[in-house]
C-alpha cells in the first residue's frame, strides 16, 4: 500500500517539473503559433547554465539559477530573431527548424560540456519519513516546493501584468491585436525568450536530482509535448494538470505494467489524446 | 539546353553511375549503396511533405517495420528474403494505412504528433520485445541474395532506385500528382472544387509507407543486421535533412541532398564528434538562407534574370 | 421547387452567434444576391452551404435532398461550387493545371487526358486567359486570379455557383467586365447563380432577388427595388460607417 | 528541363566525390596503421574521450619510446561508431578497405562489436576487442576475431563467486534493457540458479534517470545484495536514490556491474554519501598495480593529463594497442594470417596482467583472454579490493 503512496507522490513530485517545461511549450504555440521542438535542449542548458556557474563558478544555487535563467532568456531572444522569425505562419517549418536546432545544440553540448555527466550540488542532504509511510529526497521535495512558487509566479506574470495581457490577446487573435497597435515583432522575441527560459528553469531546478547529460534533452521535450497535447494546446491550466497526469501514469505504469517501458506511456496517451479528444483536455483547436 | 544536349547529358551520367562498382573501391561502392538507400527514403518522404505538405516523423519507423518483419520472417521461418521483402513492404503499408486513416483527418502540427508519437512507441517496443527482435543487439538477417556480393547488391539498390524514382516521377506528373499539389497549395480550395483532400494524403501517406518499408528491409538485408537505431529520430533527421538540403517538392532534391550528406558525411568524419553539429549547421544555414536547398539555389542561379511571366514550368500540360 | 434551400440554420463560433435561424430559397436559373453590413454573416453562411463548417441547427437541401452533414469536395460532386473573396488559386501550378484540378477531381471515368485537356482549354478561353496557360498562378493579377477562379469552379460543371464579392477591389472598367463574364455564364452554362456583395449597386441591376442579412439574421428579402427601399436594410445599412 | 537540372546537379557531385577520393588515395605515407573503433558521439561519448587518451600514451610509448615497430611508425586512426551498429559496420568497412589497416582494434558496444566481427571476418583483418563483453564475439568461433579483456561470463564467474564466498542471502537484479544489460542479467540468474541462492530482476529502460518505483520494488523484496546493471549516468541516479528512499548498506550492499561510471571523475559530485560501501567491477586500481606496464601506464597518463586515470577504459584500449603493435612486430609484416599466428603466441605483460589467448575452439574462451578483475568497494572514499582474495587490500563492509 505504502508503494502506492509513493508512486502517486513521486508522480505529483514529477509531474510538476513536466507541468512547468510544458508551459514554455504551451506559452510560445499559443503567442507565436510555433512548435519549439528544441525545448528539452534550452532545458539541459539551463541545467548545464546553473552547473557551470554553481559548481565552477562556486556561486549559491539562487544565484546560479537566476544567473542561467537570464542567460537561457537571452539565448531564446536570440534565436528568435535569428532563426524563428522568418517561419511566422507556418507551422510546419518552424518544426522543421526547430527540429533541427535540437540536434545542433545537442552537439554543441556535447562539444562545450563534455560526454560526461554534470550535476551541481544539492542544496540539501538526507531524506525525510513521510507520514511513516516511505522515506522521501528532502531535495526533491524542496525543488517540488519551488516548481510549485514558479507555477503560481508564471499564473502571476499571465493574469496580471502587462505582458501577460499582451499574450494572451496575441494567442486569441493575432490580427486583432496587431490592430490594437501591439507590436507583435517585440512580444515574439520576448515570448519565445520567455517561453524556454522556463524550461532552463526547470531544467536548472531539477539538475540536482537527475544531473544532465548532452543527450538528456530528448525526454524531456518529447515528454513536454506529449503534456502540451494532454493539456490541450494553448492551456495553461491544461499544462498543470496535464504534467501531473502524466508524472502519476508514468509512475503508476512502471509499477504495476513494465519498468522497461517507462517511457512508452506518455506516447501511448498521446496518439489516444489526439485520435479521441485532439483538442486535449482544456484545449481549443488549433487550426 | 537543346534536347539532344539533354539526352547526352543523361546517357553519360547513366553510364557513370552504371560503372560506379568499377570505379570506386569496396568502401565507397558500400557508400554508394548506403546512397541509394537515402536517396529512396528521402523520395519517399518527399512524396508526402514536399508534395501534400504533411510532415510525418514516422519515416524511419516504417523502415524499420519493413526492416524488421522481413528479418524476422526470414529467420524464423527460413524464407527466403526475397519474398519476406514483400511482405515487409504490405506490413508497412498497412501500418501507413491505418496511421493515415486514424489522424490524416485532422493534418497539420497533430499528423507531425502523432507520427512522432507513433515512431517512438515503436522504437521502444523494439528495443523492449528482446526476445523477438534482440533488442538494441539487433537482429542478424540473412543476405538477400545468398551469397555476398557489394557489386550485385548495388546493382539491385540501383535497380529499385530507379523503378522508385520512375514510379515517384510518373506519379507526380499524373493527375493524382496533381491532386496531390492541389492539396499542398491550398487545402481549402482543393476541397472546394471537388478534391477529397483526407483521400489523397491518405493514398501518399500508405504509397510512402510501403516504399519505406521496402528500402528499410533492403538495406537490412544488405547490412545483416537490423538494430533498433533504424527508427530512431537521428535516422529521421538524416532523412529530413537530406530532403531539406536537397529541395523539397522537387523530384531531384531529395537525390541530390542524399549524395551531397552522404559524400559530406565521408569527408567530415575526420572531424568525428563534430560531424552531426556540421549536418545541423549546413541544415539551418540551408533553410534559412536559400529555402529551396540544393535545386532550388540553382534554379535561382539560372533563372535570376528572366521575367517571371517567361519562366518555363515543368507542366506536362503545355498549351 | 427550390433549387438550393436552407432552412432554420444557426452557427456560432465560440458564443458569439454568427447565423441564427436563416431561411433561404434559390430556384433553378436564378440569379439572387445576398448583401449585408460588414460582419453580417455572409461569408458564414456560403462557409455552410458549401460545407466549410457544421451548421450548429438546420438543414441545407440541394434538389429536395439533405445535404447538410457533406464535406466540402462531396457537395462540389453533387454541383455546388464556389469561389473565395479573397481569390485561392493553387499559386504554384500553371492556370492550366488549376483547371484540370477541377477536372481531374469529377473523377469521370470517360475521359481521356487529350478531352481533359481540350475541356481545361476551353474554360481558359472562356474566361480570356488562353494566353496565361503555362504562366503559374501566383503571377497573375487580382483580376486575372479571379477570373481565373471563376473557370476553375466552371470547372466542376456546377449546377449553382456561389460567388463571394466578385467585385471586390475592381475598379469600374473590370466591374463591367466580370459583369459581361457573370451574364455570359448564365446564358451559356445555365447556372444558378448565389452572389455576396457588400456594397449595394452593380448587384442591383444583375440580380433577380435580394436576400440581406444583418448580425446573423435575414431583415429583408425580395426584389432588387422593394429591398433597397426596406426601412430595416436602411437603417442596417445607415449603421454600417463602411458604405 | 527537370531532367537537365537534376542530372546535371548529380554529376557534378559523383565528379567531386571521384576527385576528392583520388586525391586522398595519392597522399599515403609508409606507416603501419592500426584502426580503432568506438563511440565519439552519441550517449557513450565518454568512452571515446578515454580511448583518445589511452591511444595517445600508447602511440607515445609505441613510437617514441620503442621508435616503433619494424622500423615505421604507427599511425592510429579512430572511428567513429556512434554506437550505433550500422555506422559500426561502416566504419570497420571504412578502416578496412580505406584505410588499408593491418589489424583492428577497441570498442565498447557488444551490439557494434556484434556487426564488426563480421565484417572483419569477412575481409580477413585480425580484430581485437577491448572491451565488448558479449560472449557470442568469441563464441561464435570465428579465426580472426580475439578479444583482451572481460566477457560477460567470466565476469558473472567472478561475481558468482564472491557472492558464495561472502554468503549473500537473497539477491535483486536490476538491468537496463539493452543487450549488455539484459544479457548478463540472464547469465547472473542462470549462475543465481546453479548456486540455489534466491534472486529476482527487475529491467530498467536504459534512458531512465528516475528509480523510484523500482526501489520501492527492490524494498518489499529486501534482498541483502543488488546487481546493478546499469551503465553510464543511470547507475549515479540510481545509487543516490536508493540512499534518498532508505535503502542503506545496512539492508543491501550495491554491486555496479561495469566498473567505469563508479570510477568518473563526476561519481562523488552525482552520489554524494551514498557512494559509501558501493562496490563494482573494475580491471584497474588506483593501488594495486599488477604489472610493471599498469605501473608506466599510471606514470605517463598523471605526467600527460596532469590528473590520476578514472575511466579504465583508456587502460583498455593501451593494452590491446600495446598487443597489436608486439604481434605485428612478431609477425614480421602486416600481413593478416602472420598477424593472428602470432597473436595466437602472444605472451605479452600489459597493464591488466600477461595476455595469452585461450585456443579451445567452440567456447568462449576462443581467443580470449580475461583480466583479472577485481571487486572493489568505496570505504571512505578509498578504494579497496575485496575480491578475489589473493589480490584483497581489505574486507567487506557491510554497513551499519
Amino acid at each position: 500500500m505504502s508503494s502506492l503512496f509513493v508512486n502517486i507522490f513521486n508522480g505529483i513530485v514529477i509531474g510538476t517539473i513536466y507541468a512547468l517545461s510544458a508551459l514554455g511549450i504551451s506559452l510560445i504555440l499559443g503567442a507565436m503559433n510555433v512548435m519549439n521542438f528544441a525545448h528539452g535542449e534550452f532545458y539541459i542548458f539551463g541545467a548545464y547554465f546553473s552547473y557551470f556557474f554553481s559548481r565552477s563558478l562556486g556561486f549559491s544555487p539562487l544565484i546560479a539559477i537566476l544567473l542561467s535563467l537570464g542567460l537561457i532568456f537571452w539565448i531564446g531572444f536570440l534565436v528568435e530573431k535569428t532563426l524563428i522569425h522568418s517561419t511566422y505562419g507556418n507551422l510546419m517549418d518552424s518544426l522543421i527548424i526547430t527540429f533541427i536546432l535540437s540536434i545542433v545544440l545537442q552537439n554543441i553540448a556535447l562539444i562545450i560540456f563534455g560526454p560526461y555527466p554534470k550535476k551541481p550540488p544539492s542544496w540539501i542532504i538526507g531524506s525525510i519519513n513521510v507520514l511513516d509511510l516511505f522515506y522521501y529526497s528532502s531535495q526533491r521535495l524542496i525543488t517540488f516546493i519551488v516548481a510549485v512558487l514558479l507555477l503560481i509566479l508564471f499564473f502571476i506574470v499571465m493574469n496580471k501584468t502587462w505582458f501577460g495581457k499582451i499574450v494572451r490577446a496575441i494567442s486569441a487573435d493575432r490580427e486583432v491585436a496587431s490592430l490594437m497597435g501591439i507590436n507583435c515583432d517585440k512580444v515574439n522575441s520576448f515570448s519565445f525568450g520567455f517561453g524556454v527560459a522556463l524550461a532552463g528553469v526547470a531544467g536548472a531546478i531539477i539538475s540536482p536530482i537527475f544531473g544532465v547529460t548532452p543527450m538528456g534533452g530528448v525526454g524531456i521535450g518529447l515528454t513536454s509535448v506529449v503534456v502540451v497535447v494532454l493539456g490541450g494546446m494553448g492551456s495553461f491550466k491544461g499544462c498543470v494538470i496535464g504534467g501531473l497526469l502524466l508524472g502519476i501514469i508514468e509512475n503508476i505504469g512502471v509499477a504495476y505494467i513494465s519498468s522497461g517501458y517507462r517511457n512508452i506511456f506518455g506516447f501511448i496517451i498521446l496518439i489516444l489524446i489526439l485520435l479521441f479528444r485532439p483538442s486535449g483536455l482544456f484545449g481549443t483547436t488549433i487550426k | 539546353m537543346k534536347k539532344s544536349n539533354k539526352n547526352l547529358l543523361l546517357v553519360i551520367f547513366l553510364g557513370i553511375v552504371v560503372c560506379l562498382p568499377f570505379l570506386l573501391d569496396d568502401y565507397w561502392l558500400h557508400v554508394a549503396i548506403l546512397t541509394l538507400f537515402y536517396v529512396i527514403m528521402a523520395s519517399s518522404w518527399n512524396l508526402l511533405a514536399g508534395y501534400t505538405g504533411q510532415v510525418s516523423f514516422a519515416h524511419a519507423a516504417f523502415a524499420a517495420i519493413g526492416a524488421y518483419i522481413s528479418g524476422i520472417l526470414s529467420v524464423q521461418m527460413s524464407i527466403s528474403p526475397l519474398i519476406t521483402l514483400l511482405f515487409g513492404s504490405v506490413i508497412a503499408a498497412i501500418f501507413g494505412l491505418g496511421l493515415g486513416l486514424l489522424c490524416l483527418k485532422m493534418g497539420g502540427i497533430y499528423l507531425s504528433l502523432t507520427t512522432l508519437g507513433f515512431s517512438e512507441i515503436v522504437h521502444i517496443i523494439i528495443k523492449n520485445e528482446y526476445e523477438i527482435t534482440r533488442g538494441t543487439m539487433g537482429l542478424e538477417v540473412p543476405n538477400l541474395l545468398g551469397f555476398y556480393s557489394k557489386t550485385a547488391y548495388f546493382y539491385i539498390m540501383l535497380l529499385v532506385t530507379f523503378i522508385i524514382i520512375f514510379f515517384l516521377a510518373k506519379l507526380i506528373k499524373s493527375d493524382h500528382g496533381l491532386k496531390f499539389k492541389s492539396v499542398l497549395n491550398d487545402e481549402l480550395a482543393a476541397s472546394s472544387i471537388g478534391i477529397d483532400t483526407v483521400k489523397v494524403r491518405v493514398i501518399a501517406f500508405t504509397i510512402s509507407s510501403a516504399i519505406a518499408g521496402f528500402a528499410g528491409g533492403l538495406y537490412g538485408h544488405y547490412l545483416l543486421l537490423i538494430t533498433p537505431e533504424m527508427s530512431s529520430l537521428s535516422q529521421m533527421f538524416m532523412i529530413l535533412a537530406m530532403t531539406i538540403i536537397g529541395g523539397m517538392g522537387t523530384l531531384s532534391g531529395p537525390i541530390a541532398g542524399a549524395v551531397f550528406l552522404q559524400v559530406l558525411s565521408e569527408y567530415i568524419r575526420i572531424f568525428g564528434k563534430f560531424h552531426l553539429l556540421l549536418f545541423g549547421v549546413i541544415s539551418l544555414l540551408v533553410i534559412k538562407f536559400a529555402p529551396g536547398g540544393i535545386v532550388g539555389l540553382y534554379r535561382k542561379i539560372t533563372q535570376s534574370k528572366t521575367d517571371p511571366l517567361k519562366i518555363e514550368t515543368q507542366s506536362k500540360y503545355d498549351y | 421547387m427550390w433549387k438550393l434551400k436552407g432552412e432554420n440554420i444557426s452557427k456560432s463560433f465560440g458564443g458569439v452567434t454568427a447565423l441564427k435561424e436563416v431561411n433561404f430559397g434559390i430556384k433553378e436559373g436564378e440569379i439572387v444576391g445576398l448583401i449585408g453590413p460588414n460582419g453580417a454573416g455572409k461569408t458564414t453562411l456560403f462557409n455552410v452551404v458549401a460545407g466549410v463548417y457544421r451548421p450548429d441547427k438546420g438543414s441545407i437541401y440541394l434538389d429536395d435532398e439533405n445535404v447538410t452533414n457533406l464535406n466540402s469536395h462531396q457537395l462540389c460532386r453533387k454541383g455546388i461550387a464556389r469561389t473565395f473573396q479573397i481569390p485561392r488559386p493553387f499559386p504554384e501550378l500553371t492556370c492550366l493545371e488549376n483547371i484540370m484540378v477541377s477536372i481531374i477531381g469529377r473523377e469521370e471515368k470517360i475521359h481521356n487526358s487529350n478531352e481533359k485537356l481540350k475541356e481545361a482549354k476551353k474554360f481558359l478561353k472562356f474566361v480570356d486567359l488562353d494566353n496565361y496557360g503555362n504562366i503559374l498562378a501566383k503571377n497573375l493579377n487580382l483580376i486575372q486570379k479571379k477570373r481565373l477562379e471563376v473557370a476553375r469552379a466552371l470547372a466542376t460543371n456546377p449546377k449553382i455557383m456561389l460567388l463571394d464579392e466578385v467585385f471586390a477591389g475592381l475598379n469600374n472598367t473590370e466591374i463591367r467586365d466580370a459583369v459581361k463574364l457573370i451574364e455570359r455564364m448564365k446564358n451559356e452554362f445555365e447556372i444558378t447563380q448565389f452572389w455576396i456583395e457588400h456594397v449595394m449597386g452593380v448587384i442591383m441591376e444583375i440580380a433577380e432577388r435580394i436576400i440581406v442579412l444583418d448580425n446573423g439574421e435575414k431583415i429583408s428579402e425580395g426584389k432588387p427595388i422593394e429591398v433597397a427601399r426596406d426601412p430595416k436594410v436602411i437603417e442596417a445599412y445607415l449603421g454600417d460607417t463602411d458604405v | 528541363m527537370l531532367k537537365k537540372r537534376f542530372f546535371s546537379i548529380f554529376i557534378s557531385l559523383v565528379i567531386t566525390m571521384l576527385l576528392i577520393s583520388s586525391i586522398s588515395i595519392m597522399a599515403q605515407e609508409e606507416t603501419i596503421k592500426i584502426g580503432v573503433v568506438g563511440p565519439r558521439t552519441g550517449p557513450a561519448a565518454a568512452t571515446g574521450v578515454a580511448f583518445e587518451e589511452g591511444i595517445e600514451l600508447a602511440l607515445d610509448y609505441i613510437n617514441t619510446t620503442k621508435g616503433g615497430i619494424l622500423g615505421k611508425k604507427v599511425e592510429v586512426i579512430f572511428e567513429d561508431t556512434g554506437g550505433v551498429p550500422e555506422k559500426a559496420a561502416s566504419a570497420i568497412e571504412k578502416l578496412i578497405t580505406r584505410d588499408k589497416v593491418s589489424i583492428v582494434v577497441g570498442e565498447s558496444h557488444s551490439s557494434c562489436a556484434l556487426a564488426e566481427i563480421e565484417i572483419a571476418n569477412r575481409y580477413e583483418v585480425p580484430f581485437i576487442i577491448a572491451e565488448a563483453w558479449v560472449d557470442e564475439v568469441t563464441s561464435k568461433g570465428y579465426k580472426w576475431i580475439f578479444r583482451a579483456g572481460p566477457c560477460n561470463s567470466g565476469v558473472v564467474d567472478n561475481i558468482i563467486q564472491w557472492i558464495v564466498a561472502e554468503d549473500f542471502k537473497k539477491i535483486m537484479i536490476v538491468a537496463e534493457n539493452t543487450d549488455w544489460g539484459l544479457g548478463i542479467k540472464k547469465l547472473s540468474e542462470e549462475g543465481l540458479q546453479k548456486e540455489g541462492i534466491p534472486y529476482n530482476s527487475i529491467i530498467t529502460a536504459v534512458e531512465s534517470q528516475e528509480y523510484y518505483t523500482e526501489l520501492n520494488k527492490i524494498i518489499d523484496y529486501a534482498p541483502d545484495l543488488i546487481l546493478a546493471y546499469i551503465y553510464g549516468f543511470g547507475v549515479h541516479d540510481f545509487i543516490a536514490q536508493a540512499n534518498e528512499v532508505g535503502l542503506s548498506p545496512a539492508n543491501a550492499l550495491i554491486l555496479e556491474g561495469a566498473g567505469p561510471p563508479s570510477l568518473w571523475p563526476e561519481f562523488w559530485e552525482n552520489v554524494g554519501e551514498a557512494g559509501e560501501l558501493e562496490c563494482f567491477v573494475s580491471a584497474m586500481h588506483s593501488k594495486v598495480e599488477l604489472t610493471e606496464v599498469a605501473k608506466r601506464f599510471r606514470e605517463d597518463y598523471a605526467k600527460k593529463f596532469n590528473r590520476e586515470p578514472t575511466d579504465y577504459k583508456s587502460r583498455s584500449i593501451y593494452n590491446v594497442l600495446l598487443i597489436a603493435a608486439d604481434a605485428i612486430e612478431r609477425a614480421g609484416s602486416a600481413d593478416g594470417e602472420e598477424i593472428v599466428k602470432a597473436l595466437e603466441e602472444t605472451e605479452l605483460e600489459v597493464a591488466s596482467g600477461v595476455v595469452k589467448f585461450g585456443l579451445e575452439p567452440g567456447t568462449v574462451k576462443y581467443h580470449q583472454w580475461q583480466p583479472p578483475m577485481l571487486i572493489i568497494q568505496w570505504q571512505n572514499r578509498e578504494q579497496v579490493v575485496v575480491f578475489p582474495k589473493e589480490a584483497a587490500t581489505g574486507e567487506l563492509k557491510r554497513g551499519k
